[in-house]
């Protein structure tokens, strides 16, 4: 793999100086790699940008190889990735979990307020109609509940399996749609095609008033707070850098960026730009 | 709209990195089908076996095809290598029909008549053949560039930057211009490719033109031109997913 | 000189295409293999530059075995014409004329230069010698084909139907163009043709082939029309159709002669404009070729 | 490469073979998803390019909006037209179909324009209606080609068919983004051995069917003593004359 | 009988293929039209069933103008044979002859019966009849064609260089089949070619075209012959090039015809085997047809 003469492997690169941020192929993951990467260079560093590197299952590969020096993760969602027996629990208690499980050489930064997590949502009609409030309610619903998401959600632990062994929910059957909680899902909602789906809480999606995801008191769903995830070449003052911007990084934050990038269709850079200086980070 | 305008270095850039990808793709798979094709024109009994194996590779789903392939090559997973040879790899199960009927294409006498005169095999097949064949393999290889072309959007599902960054971007942030950008883009960078190789085969193959002008009916050239489309269009089985 | 010495030729396939053929081809004269489609002709034409090898027995080229030399190189030095002349479609006319040459190592400058003094010898325009070949008319090509045949100046020309394409009134001028050149170059030509009239024209060696490769009659023109071998070869001239058996018939305008299928064959006129025909002759006399 | 044993495992593990997951319905919805697209596809190249190839027009625009459709990418096209029609099998059936199109309406066209135009005149000349030598003389003898334009449709539908399951619980690609998303190397594996044991299922079956249709007088036996048309060509007409007369000139 | 009356074909790319063309085909002969190629031979023929529409002037036949007829009917009221046989090659023998018939409504059993006995009529073997016409050697094909162009009996038979495609030797044996069927039938025969010995050998009235399709000259083969209407015709009958002119020779055997280029075309003999040529004659002679 180290021959690849077109790869990535900017790690074989001779400045060592340089620091590799990368990003998922996510435009809110993308947003975040983009405010790690001007923050960092505002302080001297020089940063190779590796954007929009596919899913975790393409990636991940290349952190743990230490390809890749900072990368943009979520809490919750990693640790299910590194340890599949992982429980959920606080924030905090996931995050240091997180901490532990990861291969060595790499390290969590702290974790910024900012999550992006599952849920599960409904239509506000549909809430309003049975009066749901948190999963719990889903009890009051008297029709058939159509289940929508990405094929994995079937057999994740917080899945249609879940509802019905905790809370007695039997859902009527699972409608796959790959777009991990986009548009599409969205749309299948409003459509009636399916009536409950897993979408992330900083979607912008939200911002429209028309869904409401439901409470989760018992976390039932790993929250996914926003943690850099850096490599060894990361070192005490860059750390610094990326606590500090973390420390800005609140939950409204996160939604707020996004409804930039969708609504006003700002390319991921402006946004952080803008963001950074704002918060006086730059 | 706006955001077309706003983004037009983005949409370059995307066009940039998607010709670096499917270009080597097309080439390569012109390249490597060339032999093999040669092969199975040229002993009968091989036809049908490379015929067959070679277009099991059509079969194959991109999705798994392009996670399958660096555990195999041995690549990093998320190198543009993956993807040029994914690429190749269904260019090549093209391409080799192609070149096997494009040799079969060449007229019999000629081919006689050129070895009858005294040209070796291999001279034979490099002055003769080839460029004989020209005009099917010309055909073929407008199917492999505008398949390539479109294929190499599936990249952006593994990580590989290319115009289907742009739908897939897009869709995430609901922006329907950068869908419909980014496969506007793809669709004219494949017919940018598709005129240039008609360019090309204008500028390599003269004979080719100055047929049409020829008031002469002559059965040969006749035939074999005619032979030529219908067969090339039939050999449109490229492999857009 | 070309003998052929017991060939025959026996394909994969179990056809016997040439049956214990021998027979010598004097040089400086033209020997013309005729016979109905299927009887061998081109086997054997093509056997004298190896393009088909015998299955058994020999030919010899002024005594040597062509079984021993090389194949590549036996042919750059013979000239080859055939039925569509097989020029290379993605060619100049020029570039067709100079492929052999060429191919022998000659300079493509020099190679070109007496291309398009061939173009002369063989009656062509050189204003013609930039086109295609598709560019020319079927007689023009065959033309080409010549001239590709002269190029390498051999002893030896083969002629497999050259002019079985083209034109009856293209056919003739061809023919008596052929006529001239040989009368000029003196090679040994070895033509194919389906068509006796053909044959009789243009033969010094008229060779009759039945189906199955196997020879029917072989002389001078004369020879064969006035005693034919048999039933086969009377038919084959069209001596016992009555085809050449012309008769004198009145005919309003005047005497015309009228052949035994009633086909109008010409009128008898007094004088010889030609010479002797026999044996030798053909060559020797152009006739008026327009 | 254990990766591939773990993928027969999965292929011969029995709860694979039972409910809403099972390979056997997987296999006949993939199937019967293949066979509407091709059928949808057919109805509208089919006419379209049995029209094209008998009157001989509109084929350029054919062949150039032929290449320009094959260049749309399917997963964008997929994309697109289930944001606007919403999820389900209609968006996959609209995108694959526009990716079966090209393919079909070429073999179908191809396959009229590459019959001997001299049988198309005879048949005319003897009194056929425009009507009867499209049913008697064109479409037998365009079957072939057509067939093989369906026969490379049906190929890559098979493995487009996969996106199906992008928006809906339906074929083969449901083991395929399943495996993808949760890195079971050995379900995506084995769905694509599934997917490709499909496709060549079906090339087997095309080929039966093109051997079977093509016409037997077209492949029959060689001609017996006389070689019409490989050895006698149509003579190269030309203006003999005028040539003659060049020739003159030239001397 | 057939009537052109001042026809002209303007083809859309501008080319004049026939340029006011008047003539009248008697019935129960045989007309043909000869000329070099593209002197629009082919759109004469095809302008008579419709396959053409002529841009000015009309065409009647038995006194009707058949532009006011329907083309589809018109066709299958008239016997149409081409070069290539154009045979479908998915059909065989016997249901390529049945073609028409069925097309007018006969039943398929009758319409084979038919054409079995048609097969007969054009001297084919009927174990042919359940062959491909791929099948079969190129001269049966020709024979097949002749065999559906008679299916529906038809009044007139148009013949497009149907023999243009053979070997020589099977071509004379379609001919003097020809000029058999035509004994027996007396249909109005249109027959075209390029070859003036075949126009000369079947047409009771011949016509000779030039490139544009001008007329150069109408007549019977023998007032042709003896009186060339110009250079254009006498170059085309071969008459100048000295073809027709014969003289006797002496040569080894005994005296033979030899025409003005030196190609021996025959043996003077006495009698007269056959009757007189002139205007009507040639298809009233058969000779031997084999
Ligand atoms: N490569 C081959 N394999 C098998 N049989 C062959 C091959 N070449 C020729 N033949 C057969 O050998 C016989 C003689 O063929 P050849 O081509 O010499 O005949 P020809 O006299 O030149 O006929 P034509 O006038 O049609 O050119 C034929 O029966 C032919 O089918
Ligand atoms: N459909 C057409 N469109 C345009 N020009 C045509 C068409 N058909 C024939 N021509 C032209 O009309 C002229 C006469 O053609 P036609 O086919 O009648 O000649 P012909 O005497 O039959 O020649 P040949 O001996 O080659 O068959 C030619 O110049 C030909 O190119
Ligand atoms: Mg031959
Ligand atoms: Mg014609």
């Amino acid at each position: 793999a180290s021959g690849d003469p077109l790869g990535s492997g900017s790690s074989s690169s001779a400045e060592s100086s340089t620091l590799v941020v990368g990003s998922q192929d996510y435009y809110s993951n993308e947003i975040i790699a983009e405010i790690y990467a001007q923050a960092l260079e505002a302080d001297g560093f020089t940063v190779d940008r590796q954007f929009r590197i596919g899913q975790r299952e393409v990636y991940l590969p290349d952190i743990t190889s230490g390809k890749i020096d900072v990368f943009p993760e979520y809490t919750g969602d990693l640790l299910q990735v590194l340890d599949d027996t992982a429980t959920s629990g606080t924030p905090d208690a996931v995050y240091s979990a997180l901490t532990k499980a990861l291969p060595s050489g790499l390290q969590a930064l702290d974790r910024a307020d900012a999550s992006d997590q599952n849920t599960w949502t409904v239509t506000k009609a549909f809430a309003d109609k049975y009066n749901l409030t948190d999963i719990a309610s889903l009890k009051n619903v008297t029709e058939p509940i159509t289940v929508g998401g990405n094929s994995e959600l079937e057999t994740r632990p917080y899945g249609p399996t879940a509802l019905s062994d905790k809370y007695g929910i039997v859902t009527a059957g699972f409608k796959p749609v790959e777009d991990g909680g986009g548009p599409l899902t969205v749309k299948a909602l409003e459509d009636g095609d399916i009536q409950l789906a897993n979408i992330y809480t900083a979607s912008p999606a939200f911002d429209s008033g028309n869904l409401v995801a439901l409470e989760d008191p018992d976390g039932l769903f790993f929250p996914s707070n926003v943690v850099p995830i850096v490599s060894a070449k990361v070192d005490d003052k860059a750390a610094a850098v990326l606590n500090k911007v973390n420390a800005a990084l609140t939950a409204d934050t996160l939604v707020a960026l996004n409804a930039q990038s969708v609504n006003d269709q700002l390319a991921a850079d402006k946004i952080a730009t803008e963001w950074l200086k704002k918060e006086n980070l730059i | 709209m706006t955001w077309i305008w706003a983004n037009l270095d983005l949409i370059w850039d995307r066009t940039l990195d998607h010709v670096v990808l499917s270009v080597p793709a097309i080439v390569l798979s012109f390249i490597i089908a060339l032999p093999i094709g040669w092969l199975a024109h040229r002993y009968r009994a091989s036809r049908g076996v490379i015929l067959t194996v070679v277009g099991l590779l059509y079969a194959i789903p991109s999705l798994p095809l392009f996670i399958i392939l660096p555990i195999i090559v041995g690549t990093s997973t998320r190198s543009p290598l993956n993807l040029v040879i994914a690429l190749t790899l269904y260019g090549v199960a093209l391409m080799v029909r192609v070149v096997a009927d494009g040799l079969a294409s060449v007229d019999l006498d000629v081919r006689q008549s050129a070895s009858a005169v005294g040209f070796s095999t291999w001279t034979e097949f490099w002055q003769v053949e080839l460029p004989l064949s020209g005009p099917v393999l010309l055909a073929g290889l407008r199917v492999v560039a505008v398949s390539t072309v479109s294929l190499a959007t599936v990249g952006a599902v593994i990580g590989v930057q290319s115009l289907g960054s742009l739908f897939t971007d897009g869709f995430q942030r609901g922006i329907q211009a950068e869908i419909i950008a980014g496969i506007v883009a793809t669709v004219v960078l494949a017919l940018v490719f598709d005129a240039l190789l008609v360019y090309a085969g204008r500028l390599l193959m003269p004979w080719t033109r100055s047929r049409a002008a020829t008031t002469v009916t002559d059965n040969a050239a006749g035939s074999v031109s005619t032979a030529a489309t219908p067969a090339s269009e039939n050999r449109s089985r490229e492999i857009a997913r | 000189m070309i003998e052929f010495h017991s060939v025959t030729k026996r394909f994969p396939d179990g056809t016997v295409a040439v049956d214990d053929f021998s027979l010598v081809l004097p040089s400086h004269k033209t020997t013309v293999f005729v016979g109905t489609s299927g009887s061998g002709k081109t086997t054997l034409l093509r056997m004298i530059n190896r393009m088909v090898d015998p299955t058994s027995g020999s030919i010899d080229i002024d005594g040597a075995d062509i079984g021993t030399l090389d194949p590549v190189k036996l042919r750059r030095s013979i000239g080859y014409v055939m039925q569509n002349s097989g020029l290379l479609p993605h060619r100049k006319v020029v570039d067709n004329v100079a492929t052999v040459p060429m191919l022998r190592g000659m300079s493509r400058k020099k190679a070109r230069d007496e291309a398009l003094q061939l173009l002369d010898t063989v009656g062509l325009d050189r204003s013609l010698a930039e086109r295609y070949p598709s560019q020319l008319s079927g007689g023009q090509q065959q033309r080409v084909g010549v001239a590709r045949g002269l190029a390498v100046n051999p002893n030896i020309l083969l002629m497999d139907e050259p002019f079985g394409a083209v034109d009856p009134i293209v056919r003739a001028e061809l023919q008596q163009e052929l006529l001239r050149l040989q009368h000029e170059l003196g090679k040994t030509v070895v033509f194919v043709t389906h068509d006796i009239d053909e044959a009789f024209l243009l033969g010094d060696q008229v060779v009759i082939l039945r189906t199955g490769g196997k020879v029917a009659q072989v002389g001078s023109p004369g020879e064969i029309l006035a005693n034919p071998a048999d039933d086969f070869v009377s038919t084959f001239v069209g001596a016992e159709r009555g085809k050449r058996s012309l008769h004198l018939e009145n005919h309003g305008a005047g005497d015309v002669l009228v052949d035994g299928d009633g086909r109008l064959a010409g009128v008898l006129v007094p004088g010889s404009k030609a010479g002797p025909l026999a044996g030798s002759g053909a060559s020797a006399q152009g006739g008026d070729p327009r | 490469m254990n990766f591939f044993a773990e993928a027969l495992q999965w292929l011969v593990d029995p709860a694979n073979y039972v409910g809403l997951n099972a390979i056997p319905l997987r296999l006949a919805q993939h199937l019967g998803f293949t066979v509407v697209t091709l059928v949808i596809a057919s109805a509208i190249a089919i006419p379209l390019g049995f029209l094209i190839g008998h009157t001989g027009r509109g084929r350029s625009v054919a062949v150039a909006s032929a290449g320009a459709f094959r260049a749309i990418p399917t997963l964008g096209l997929l994309t697109l037209v289930a944001l606007s029609i919403g999820i389900g099998l209609n968006a996959p059936y609209i995108a694959l179909t526009v990716l079966a199109v090209p393919p079909i309406l070429a073999g179908a066209y191809t396959g009229f324009e590459a019959i001997d135009r001299r049988t198309i005149d005879a048949a005319r000349a003897v009194g056929m209606s425009e009507v009867q030598i499209v049913r008697q003389v064109e479409v037998p003898l365009g079957l072939p080609l057509l067939i093989g334009g369906l026969r490379s449709a049906a190929l890559q539908v098979v493995a487009t068919a996969t996106l199906a399951a992008y928006v809906a619980d339906f074929g083969l690609g449901r083991y395929l983004f399943a495996g993808l998303k949760t890195r079971d190397y050995a379900e995506m594996l084995g769905g694509s051995i599934l997917v490709i044991l499909m496709a060549l299922a079906l090339e087997g079956l095309f080929a039966l069917t093109q051997r079977f249709v093509v016409p037997r007088g077209v492949l029959a036996g060689r001609p017996t003593d006389i070689r019409t048309r490989s050895s006698r060509p149509r003579p190269v007409m030309e203006s003999a004359i005028e040539e003659g007369q060049k020739n003159v000139h030239s001397k």
